[in-house]
């Protein structure tokens, strides 16, 4: 058990770093967006997956309870985190933002 | 088991500094929310590994929900607002925008 | 405490309280400001205050940042170019800034070491708290028995002051000019702007079941971290994202102007209430132990119990009644006509 | 190391109150100079925090205490942290975004009245 929460926890940190790293590197705000919208989803199950699985390491109800509740931030946020991204997309491609290409200087005047 | 997830906290506050610096730094206010987004979720995770550090998980899982929670709210009303308002900059005046508008 | 999130967490409030007060432009300041108080809520957590940490999330990190959002959509983002002529005073607040810095530091030499067991503040009256909640009043969480039972006066006339400012909100900002004054909302006007079917999907599912949490933390406020404040503020932090994703008419439809007051007064005249209700049954002001008489099956510690509940439900209401509607009058600039 | 573990939380106290009043005095916006009062009370706060932790003490809800009238062994003192900085500083925070609004709508009308948020600007419409 204790294995497969390090090893789930340590996953969850390197998407979270992927991220990250996708957030500071890529050229433009919507390739920027894509690594966030993706990464922190998936990176915050795995790290919330391993947290709730360490709190149920004795079948009780309270601790089901805890669990469930970790669980629910996790379902909450797949649910949240994909919309704040179409939301703040849909705002930056109504504010003009110009995607990113390889040739900027052919394609925007 | 505790010191693993102090380091892994810490952790989690270097990558913090990291998107803090696109939220400081970013070219446009939308990069910020982006950031800002990002470190709300982040925190979250956060919180409920300081539960796990305090092993009193049930006492943070609320505060963490209700977090995430809010998280969500603030990115919806800052993203509405360029829905209303056009313009990603503060119409010009002595900011430095090192950002694509400039080409 | 665990002192070593404690350090990055104050660097990174640094940082961010730095970057805020630097940043030309209004709308990235308050983006800014928002992730300051995220990492506030982060170091009250790391401290062990529950409580606070769940008060900063729901209104340092939620309803301030919103409000600071609807304020600068309703003026403008521009911060204006400096003079020169305003090096002195620049200056001048530099040197005040730093004198004020110099006196605490030089008083900082006295404190009590960071979580250290014996500072002056936990030796008077707070041992008292933490051994007598439970025999006192069966509430485990200690912050609720203090703010609602020993501490109820203060926590009263807390609940009247965020009235005082709901009122003063609606005082300075509302119009009343019959041009300004809002026909009788429809309950599905579709807005002018964007119609975005995502997200009023997403937050139509999500808002029952946001109400339903907050009536939770507000129930449950005896065993865990919440209460009326915590509650309250996420109850009307819904009828926000509400107003964000749907229309604002919407939320006028449910919660009207006139209503919003109401429920306001409603919410602090609970409290004081059940106050003077304990003055009637032959007890002290906010003494809930008499509350026995009257509730059935209850003996005294159990009617302070029950007593707390009933103002936590007041102070829910007051404070999801002025919530709402300080932000409405705020993104509308007080003519109830269009929000963010 | 103890020693500045000891410190740490005051001086950085100190410092975000510094950066607070320094944005009150010296910034020419009013949303900005709103923003300095916000950091400052936060700073005020985190003081407050900051006396009110104990070290090795677990947070301020009585663990397993939920069973009527059942008080069970002596409770600790040095294993919870205090209350009533905590207490104190939930309604100081509460409290913060009612003086926030207020500060907030007296900007707006301010705007209303004279179409800028700038200090200088607002004065020589005055003069």
């Amino acid at each position: 058990m204790t294995i497969a929460v390090i090893m789930l926890t340590l996953a969850g940190l390197i998407f979270f770093f992927a991220t990250t790293v996708g957030i500071l590197r890529f050229p433009d705000f919507f390739s920027r967006m894509h690594a966030a919208g993706k990464g922190d989803t998936l990176s915050s199950l795995l790290m919330l997956l391993p947290l709730a699985l360490y709190n149920f390491h004795e079948f009780d109800l309270a601790n089901m309870l805890v669990a469930l509740k970790v669980l629910l931030i996790a379902v909450f946020i797949f649910m949240a985190s994909p919309t704040a991204t179409h939301a703040i997309l849909d705002a930056g491609y109504e504010a003009g933002i110009k995607p990113w290409t390889k040739k900027p200087e052919e394609e925007s005047p | 088991m505790d010191s693993f997830f102090i380091g892994i906290g810490v952790a989690l506050c270097f990558l913090i500094l990291l998107t803090l610096h696109r939220a400081i730094q970013g070219p446009t206010a939308i990069d910020r929310i982006m950031g800002v987004n990002v470190i709300g979720t982040k925190t979250t995770i956060l919180l409920v590994i300081i539960g796990s550090i305090y092993h009193r998980v049930d006492m943070f899982v609320d505060i963490a929900l209700a977090y995430a929670l809010l998280n969500f709210i603030v990115t919806i009303a800052a993203s509405r607002y360029f829905h209303h308002r056009k313009n990603l900059t503060s119409s010009g005046y002595g900011f430095k925008f090192r950002s694509e508008e400039d080409k | 405490m665990i002192w070593q999130l404690d350090f990055c967490v104050l660097t990174l409030i640094v940082i961010c309280a730095f970057a805020t007060i630097m940043v030309k432009d209004l709308l990235s300041a308050a983006i800014i400001f928002g992730a300051y108080s995220f990492l506030m809520c982060l170091l009250w957590t790391e401290m062990g205050a529950v409580d606070v940490a769940f008060t900063e999330a729901s209104v340092g990190a939620g309803v301030s940042t919103v409000l600071f959002f609807a304020a600068v959509y309703q003026t403008t983002r521009r911060v204006g170019v400096r003079k020169s002529g305003r090096m002195l005073s620049k200056a001048f607040a530099l040197v005040a800034a730093l004198l004020t810095g110099l006196v605490l530091v030089i008083a900082e030499a006295d404190f009590p070491g960071f979580g250290d067991i014996f500072t002056p503040a936990s030796l008077h009256v707070s041992p008292y708290y933490i051994t007598q909640t439970l025999h006192d009043t069966n509430v485990p969480n200690m912050v609720t028995s203090v703010l609602a039972d020993y501490r109820g006066f203060d926590t009263m006339f807390e609940t009247a002051v965020i009235f005082t400012a709901g009122l003063a909100v609606i005082a300075i900002l509302r119009r009343f000019k019959k041009e300004d004054r809002c026909d009788l909302p429809e309950p599905y006007v579709i807005s002018a702007g964007y119609p975005d079917t995502i997200i009023r999907f997403v937050a139509r599912q999500l808002v029952p079941f946001i109400q339903l949490f907050a009536l939770y933390v507000v129930a449950h406020g005896h065993h865990s971290p919440g209460g009326g404040f915590q509650g309250g503020v996420i109850l009307g932090a819904s009828f926000i994202l509400l107003a964000i994703s749907y229309d604002f008419k919407v939320v006028l439809g449910i919660m009207s102007e006139r209503w919003n007051v109401l429920l306001g007064n409603i919410g602090v005249l609970i409290y004081a209430g059940i106050g003077f209700l304990c003055l009637l049954l032959g007890a002290n002001f906010l003494d809930y132990s008499m509350l026995s008489k009257i509730l059935p099956a209850t003996d005294k510690i159990m009617a302070r119990s029950h007593g707390m509940l009933g103002i936590e439900i007041g102070v829910a209401i007051a404070v999801m009644a002025i919530v709402i509607s300080i932000y409405l009058n705020i993104v509308s600039h007080g003519k109830y006509d269009k929000g963010l | 190391m103890h020693a500045l573990i000891a410190d740490y939380n005051y001086w950085i106290y100190i410092l975000l109150m510094m950066i607070g009043l320094y944005a009150m005095l010296a910034k020419n916006n009013l949303v900005k100079k709103v923003i300095g009062m916000s950091i400052f009370q936060t700073a005020i706060i985190v003081f407050y925090v900051s006396i009110g932790a104990k070290e090795h003490a677990s947070i301020p809800i009585i663990a397993h205490g939920s069973g009527h009238g059942a008080v069970e062994a002596a409770i600790d003192v040095a294993h919870y942290a205090n209350p009533l900085p905590h207490v104190l500083m939930l309604t100081a925070i509460v409290v913060s975004v009612g003086t926030l609004g207020v500060a907030l709508a007296i900007c707006l009308g301010i705007h209303r009245r004279y179409n800028s948020l700038e200090e200088d600007e607002i004065q020589e419409q005055l003069q």
